[in-house]
C-alpha cells in the first residue's frame, strides 16, 4: 500500500504548475471571461497540446504517452487550480475516455491520435432539460444515421469539432459519434454562469452520426464515462479549492483591522481551518478514486462518487468563504475571488450535481452490503 | 400577542390599500443595475414625491418635516400594504434610513430646516461615507483627513463602498480632523455637496456584472465648519447613531424565496422521481422557511417594541446575518436541482428566468455590504 | 398587531421565575435524576398544582384560572428554563388539550377539575414502536370496552393517573380514556436519555376503555392535539435554549485561557452569537405559534409545525454548544450542562422528532399555496 | 498511489491474519466503563503480552525494547487485520502512543531500559498528567509546583482529565519548576510512581455515567532528579512532543457509523414510507461516509509520509475535529429516525442495542477530551 504520487508524478505536477503559471495566468483567464466571442484560449490550447497532457492517458499506439490515470489526475489538479480557459475536461475526460471504454478499433484509430495530437475538440451532449439526466429525458433521435433533436447545454459545444451524442435509435439508447462541421448542425453559444468556460445549445437535424458502442448501451456507457469524469474533475476542483484557500490566507495575513492582521483573528483562522479541513477530506477521497481509476478497480462506482461529493463540497465552501474573507474586495469584478467561485458552481454541475451523486454512492454502498 | 388588526388598524390598511390600488405606479426597472437608466431614477423620485403629498413617506417624522405625523404601527401597515406591490426601487433608504435621522439627531437647525423636507420628497439623495480601502469595517480606523483652513476645512482622501454615491445629490462624511489622538478620538462628521469640486466618484464593477457601489475621491475638497455635523472630535460617537439606524433600516433581502424553490421543484426530476417529492428538498425547504419566518417575526417583535418606545435589543441585528447566507444557500440547492442545466444563466433560458443564478451572483455581495456575517456576530456577542 | 406579551403575562412570567428559582433549583432536578424510584418531584407538583398552572388555560367552569393559550405558553417557558421534572406537559398539554378537543360534558366535568386540582397526572399512550407514528404502527385494540395492547414508550406513564390511549376499535383508529390504577394495567419504568423525566411501557390486557371522540378520528385527534402540544412544548425548549446559553455566557466570561477570558476569544464569541441566533429565530416562530394557538386560527398547523422545528434546532444546539464551551467541565456529571443537553433530547423527540414536523410543515405549504 | 498489497505486503498480511485467527481472545468487557472489572484488565495485559511475544506490539520498535523490529506498513496492515476480530480494550495506548515515545526521545539511557520493555508487554502502565483546572488546554499555564530540596523534588498541586490515571502504574508530569520566567519557560517534565505517597487519584463522574477521567492530587509528592524527562525548563518543548505523538495516535472514534444507520433505518418508517428510501436520509449518508473515507484516507496519507521518513503536515490534526462531530450529527439524526421511540436507552428495548443513544451521550466528550474542537483550528490554522 502506498497513498500518495510517486517521484516521476509529483515531477509532473512540478512541471504542470511552473508551466500554468506562465501560460495561464488569471489575465489569461478573464481574456476569455471577458470576451464573449471568445469560447477558449487558443494559445493556451496549442501549448498544453506540445506538452502533450490530452494524449497522457492514451495508449501510446494512439499516439498518447500511455501514462496512467493517476498522471492525468496530476495534470486535471494543475489545470483546476490554474482556471485553464480550454475545453480539455470535455475533449479528455469525458469523449478520450468515451472512445477508450467503446470505441471500435477504427473509431479509436481515427480519433484518440488527433485528440492527443490537440487537432480534436470534443464535448459529450447528453443533456436537454433541466433535472438529473435520466431515460425520460432523452428526445433526440437517430434514424436512418441521421440525429435529430437538441441537446442543451453542451459544455464547450461551440469550440467542439466532435461531439458523443445520447440519442435514441428504435427505442433503445445509444451513444453516437457526430461530426459538428458537417450538415444538420446549428449551435448557439450560451450565456453561462462561469464566462471563462464555454457552452452551447447544439440543434440537430439530420445530422449524419454513427454508433459508439453497443445500440441499448448508452445510459450504462455515460455512467462508465461520468464516474471516470467525476474522479479528473474531482482533482480540478482540489485544485482551485486549493488555490481558493491560499487567495484567503494570503489576503487575511495582509490584511489589517482594528490593529493586526485579519488573519490573527479567531473568526478568520476557523474559517480558514475549516476550508483547509474540507479540502483535505477532498483530497483523500480523490487520491482514492484516482486509485481505483488507474487500477480499473471494482470499486470505482462508489470512489468516483465520493470523490465528486467530497470535492463539490470541497471547492463550494471554498470558493464561498475565500470571497466572504476578502471583504469588500472580494465581491469586485477586478478581484479574482468570483473567478473561483464562477468555476466552482461551473465544476460542480457540469457532470451532474452532487445531489445525485449522493444518491448514486448510497445505492453503491447498498449493492456492496448486499453482495 | 396579536396578529389580527384592531379596529383602528383595520381601517388605517384599508385606506393604504385603497391609496395603493389608485396610485402605485408599475415598476420601472431594477435597482440591481445600479438606476443607470435616467427614466428609472425618474420613477423612483415620482413615487416618493407622491407618497410625501400623501403622508405615506417617513410616517412617523413630523408633518413640519415632511412626513406623515403618525405612529410605528401606521408605518409597519403600510409597508407591509406596499410590498404587495411591483413599486419602483427605493435609492431613497440611505439617507432616509440613516444619513437624515443624523442629521436631526445631532445636527443644527439650519440644516434641519435645509435637508429633511427636499429628502423626505425624494427630490435629493444622500450616500454615506465611512468606509475606507485601509479601514474595511473598522470605522475608527479612517485616514481621510479634514484639515483646518481658516474657519472652513480641507479634504483630501478616499472612501470605498459607497453605495449610490454615483447619483447622491449629498453625502455624509466621516474625517480625520485630529491625527494626533488615538484613533476613535480624532474624527468629525460632515455633510458634503457630491456635485463639488474636488469629488470624484468612480463606480465600482461588481462580480454580478452591476456597480451599486463606488470608490469616491476628495482632492481639496472645500467644506464650510457650518457643514460640521456635531462637534469636532465626536465623529466616531455620530457614526454610531448613524450605524444604529442602519441596523434597523435593513430589513428583507427580497429575490427568490422558499416558495420559489417549490415552483421550481415541480417541474423538475430527480434519480428517485419529481424533486417536489424529494424529502432532502423538503427538509431543506422546511429549514428555510422557519428562518425566514423567524426573520419576519423577529422584525415584528423590533417593531413591536419601537411602537411602545423601547430600545430593541440585539434580535435586530440578526436579519442580515442570516438571510444573506440563506439566499445563498437557497440558490446553490436550486441550481443543484436543476443539475447540469443550472450552469445557463441566460434569464430566457434559465428556469424561472434565471432567479436562482441571478440570487447566486448577488449572494456575496449581501454578505458583505453593510458589515460581514463576522462583524455582525462580535456586535451581537456584545 | 401587537407582537409581544402584555403587561399581565410579563408580570405572569416573573412570578412564575421567581417561584421556579426558589422550588426547582438544580438540586430538585437532580433528586429525580440520580433516583430511579422517583419519577418526578411530588413537592414541586403540589406547589405547582397551589398557583393553578395546570389549570390556567381549562375554563373556569371546569375549575380553570380560563386564561388564555398564551398564558400557559408564558408557564412552560419557565418550566422549560427551570427543566421541571414534573408531568406537566403529559398532564396538561397533551392529556387536558385532548379532553378539551374531544371530550363529551360529561368527561370534560369528571376529569377536568381533577386535572386543574393537580389531583390527576395524565398521559398521553401513542406509540408502540421506533419510528414516526402512522396508522399502521397501531396495534392495540379495543374490543367491548376493554384495552389490549401495548405502548412504549409513555411519557410520565409510571406516574399518570389517566391515559389517553390510541387504539383500533372496529377497524376504525380512535382515542381512549383508560384509568391506569384499574384492572389489566401493567407499568415498567424505562431508562431513557432524560432520567429526571420518567417514561413507562404500558401493557393492557382487558383495560376498561371509554372512547374519547368520534370513532376513527383518533388520527386526526392525535394530531390536533400534538399541533397544541407543539407550540407548548416550544417555549419549555426555548426556556431550555435560553438558559443554556447564559450558562455558556456566564462560563466563559468567568472563564480564563492564555491570559484572558475564553469569551473574549472569537471562536467563542461567535459560538454565542450562533446561539442566541437560532434563539431568536425560534422564539419568533414560537411567538407566532402562540398566537396562532390562543386565537384558535386556521394557521395553527403551518405555525406550530414551524414553531417546533425552530425549537427543536435552537433546543439541540444550544445544549451541545454550551457544553461544548464548558470544555472539559462540560462533560462531568456534576456540571449542569448534561441536564440541558439530556432534556433537549427528551424534549425533541417526545412529540415527534423534527425531521417529521418539517414534512408537515412542507405539506401545510403545499396546500396553503393550493387554497 | 496503490491500495493493493505487494507480494511482500500480502504475505505479511496472510501471516498476521492467521495468527490472529489462532490467538485472538474474544472481547472482554467495554472499555467505555473505565474498566472498573479486574477481569477486564487482566484480558487486556493478557492480549498484550502476547501481541508481544509474537512481534505484533509496537511493531516499529527495535526488538532490543521488546518491539517487532519491522516497518510502518506492517504495522498499518496489523492494524487493518486486527480491527475485524473483537479484540480487548487498549488502556496501553496512551503509554505507548505518547509517554514512552516521549521518554524514548528525550529521556536518559537507564529510564529507556527500565520502561520500554514493561510497557511494550502491557505489564506496566502509564498516564499523561498536563492538563489542570485553571490551565484547560492552555498547557503553558500549568502551575503544579516542583520545588528543589536537595537533589531532590517536591511536587504539589493538581491536574484533572487524567486518563486512566486510576489504572495506571507511572505517570508523565509536567511541573513549574520556576515561577519567575514566563509561563512556557518555567516548566519541567517528570516521571512519576502513581502509586507513591503523595499521590491521590480521584475518578471524575462522567455525564455518561462512565468515569474514564480522573482528578490528580499531588501533596508532597517527592521525586528523585533521575526522574526528570529531559532538561530542566524544556518541559514545554517536550511537551509539544509528546503532543504531537498524541495526534497521531487518535485513530478512529469507534461506535456506530453509517452502516449502523443504514441498518437502523432498513426497519423504520417516515411520513412518507420506509426510512431507508427517504432521500434525506441518503444525503446525509452520503456526507457521512465521505467524511469517514476521508479520515481514513488522510491517515493512510500520514502513514505513507511516515513510512518514507517525512514529518506529516497539519492534515494529521483533522481526525477528532471532523469525527467527534460526525459521530454526534449520525447519533442525532439515527434518535430522530427512531422519532418518539429515540428516549429509550435501554440497551435491551433501543433499537441495535441503543448504539446511538450511547454515542450520543459519548460524543461531548470525544469533541472536548485531547483538545476542544476549538483549540484543534487554531493548531491546524498556524
Amino acid at each position: 500500500m502506498n497513498f500518495d504520487f510517486s517521484d516521476d508524478q509529483k515531477f509532473l505536477k512540478s512541471e504542470a504548475r511552473k508551466f500554468l503559471a506562465a501560460r495561464c495566468p488569471p489575465a489569461a483567464v478573464r481574456a476569455v471571461l471577458d470576451d464573449p466571442d471568445r469560447p477558449y484560449d487558443r494559445e493556451l490550447w496549442k501549448a498544453v497540446a506540445a506538452q502533450g497532457w490530452m494524449g497522457a492517458a492514451i495508449p501510446e499506439e494512439f499516439g498518447g504517452l500511455g501514462l496512467g490515470g493517476i498522471e492525468l489526475c496530476v495534470i486535471a489538479e494543475e489545470l483546476g487550480r490554474a482556471l485553464a480557459p480550454i475545453p480539455f475536461a470535455s475533449t479528455v475526460y469525458f469523449v478520450a475516455e468515451a472512445l477508450m471504454l467503446a470505441g471500435s478499433p477504427a473509431q479509436k484509430a481515427k480519433w484518440l491520435p488527433r485528440i492527443a495530437a490537440g487537432e480534436t475538440i470534443g464535448c459529450f451532449a447528453t443533456v436537454e432539460r433541466p433535472g438529473v439526466l435520466t431515460d425520460g429525458q432523452v428526445q433526440a433521435k437517430v434514424e436512418g444515421g441521421k440525429l435529430t433533436g437538441v441537446k442543451i447545454p453542451v459544455t464547450d459545444g461551440e469550440a467542439a469539432d466532435l461531439a458523443v451524442v445520447l440519442a435514441r435509435q428504435g427505442g433503445r439508447i445509444g451513444l453516437f459519434l457526430v461530426e459538428l462541421a458537417g450538415a444538420g448542425v446549428t449551435r448557439e453559444a450560451l450565456e453561462i454562469l462561469d464566462p471563462s468556460r464555454g457552452a452551447a445549445r447544439l440543434a440537430f437535424a439530420g445530422a449524419p452520426a454513427e454508433p459508439l458502442g453497443e445500440a441499448g448501451e448508452g445510459m450504462a456507457l455515460t455512467e462508465a464515462v461520468l464516474n471516470r469524469a467525476a474522479v479528473l474533475l474531482a482533482f480540478e476542483q482540489l485544485g482551485g479549492a486549493d488555490r481558493a484557500l491560499e487567495m484567503a490566507r494570503d489576503y487575511a495575513l495582509g490584511r489589517y483591522a482594528f490593529g493586526r492582521p485579519i488573519g490573527g483573528y479567531q473568526a478568520i483562522k476557523h474559517k480558514l481551518a475549516d476550508i483547509y479541513i474540507k479540502n483535505e477530506l477532498a483530497r483523500s477521497n480523490a487520491y482514492y478514486g484516482a486509485w481505483a481509476l488507474g487500477d480499473g478497480a471494482a470499486e470505482l462506482p462508489v470512489a468516483a462518487a465520493a470523490a465528486r461529493v467530497a470535492a463539490c463540497e470541497a471547492f463550494w465552501f471554498a470558493a464561498k468563504e475565500s470571497l466572504q474573507t476578502h471583504g469588500g474586495m472580494g465581491f469586485t469584478w477586478d478581484t479574482d475571488c468570483h473567478l473561483y467561485y464562477r468555476r466552482a458552481q461551473q465544476l460542480g454541475l457540469v457532470a451532474g450535481a452532487a445531489k445525485a451523486w449522493k444518491e448514486r454512492l448510497v445505492a453503491g454502498l447498498e449493492r456492496r452490503n448486499a453482495a | 400577542m396579536d396578529f389580527n388588526d384592531t379596529p383602528e388598524e383595520a381601517a388605517y390598511r384599508e385606506a393604504a390599500r385603497a391609496w395603493l390600488k389608485a396610485n402605485a405606479p408599475k415598476r420601472a426597472g431594477a435597482a440591481g443595475g445600479g438606476l443607470a437608466d435616467p427614466a428609472d431614477m425618474e420613477a423612483c423620485r415620482a413615487w416618493q414625491r407622491r407618497k410625501a403629498e400623501a403622508g405615506y413617506a417617513c410616517i412617523t417624522w413630523p408633518k413640519q418635516w415632511g412626513g406623515g405625523g403618525g405612529a410605528a404601527w401606521q408605518s409597519v401597515i403600510f409597508g407591509q400594504e406596499e410590498a404587495r406591490f411591483e413599486t419602483p426601487a427605493n435609492p431613497f433608504q440611505i439617507g432616509l434610513g440613516m444619513c437624515v435621522p443624523t442629521v436631526m439627531t445631532v445636527g443644527n437647525e439650519a440644516d434641519k430646516e435645509r435637508f429633511v423636507r427636499p429628502a423626505v420628497r425624494g427630490e435629493e439623495i444622500w450616500c454615506q461615507l465611512f468606509s475606507e480601502p485601509a479601514a474595511g469595517s473598522d470605522v475608527a480606523a479612517v485616514r481621510t483627513r479634514a484639515s483646518r483652513d481658516g474657519e472652513d476645512w480641507a479634504i483630501d482622501g478616499q472612501k470605498v463602498w459607497t453605495s449610490g454615491a454615483h447619483y447622491s445629490d449629498f453625502g455624509l462624511l466621516l474625517a480625520r480632523t485630529d491625527p494626533d489622538v488615538p484613533k476613535h478620538k480624532g474624527l468629525t462628521m460632515f455633510w458634503i455637496d457630491m456635485k463639488a469640486p474636488g469629488v470624484e466618484v468612480r463606480p465600482i464593477h461588481q462580480m454580478s456584472g452591476a456597480s451599486n457601489f463606488n470608490e469616491v475621491y476628495f482632492t481639496d475638497l472645500r467644506v464650510k465648519d457650518a457643514q460640521r455635523v456635531g462637534a469636532v472630535g465626536d465623529g466616531w460617537k455620530t457614526s454610531l447613531v448613524t450605524l444604529m439606524n442602519e441596523r434597523l433600516a435593513i430589513g428583507g433581502t427580497g429575490g427568490a424565496g422558499h416558495r420559489t424553490v417549490l415552483k421550481l421543484a415541480a417541474d423538475i426530476a430527480t434519480l428517485a422521481g419529481s424533486a417536489v417529492k424529494d424529502a432532502a428538498l423538503r427538509e431543506k425547504i422546511a429549514d428555510w422557511f422557519v428562518q425566514a419566518e423567524g426573520l419576519k417575526y423577529t422584525r415584528y417583535r423590533t417593531l413591536t417594541a419601537l411602537s411602545r418606545g423601547q430600545t430593541p435589543g440585539p434580535e435586530s441585528s440578526i436579519g442580515k446575518v442570516v438571510s444573506a447566507s440563506l439566499m445563498q444557500d437557497m440558490a446553490n440547492a436550486a441550481l443543484e436541482l436543476e443539475d447540469q442545466f443550472g450552469i445557463i444563466a441566460d434569464p430566457a433560458l434559465a428556469p424561472l428566468g434565471g432567479a436562482f443564478q441571478t440570487a447566486l451572483m448577488n449572494a456575496p455581495g449581501l454578505r458583505i455590504a453593510g458589515g460581514t456575517d463576522e462583524i455582525l456576530r462580535n456586535i451581537i456577542a456584545e
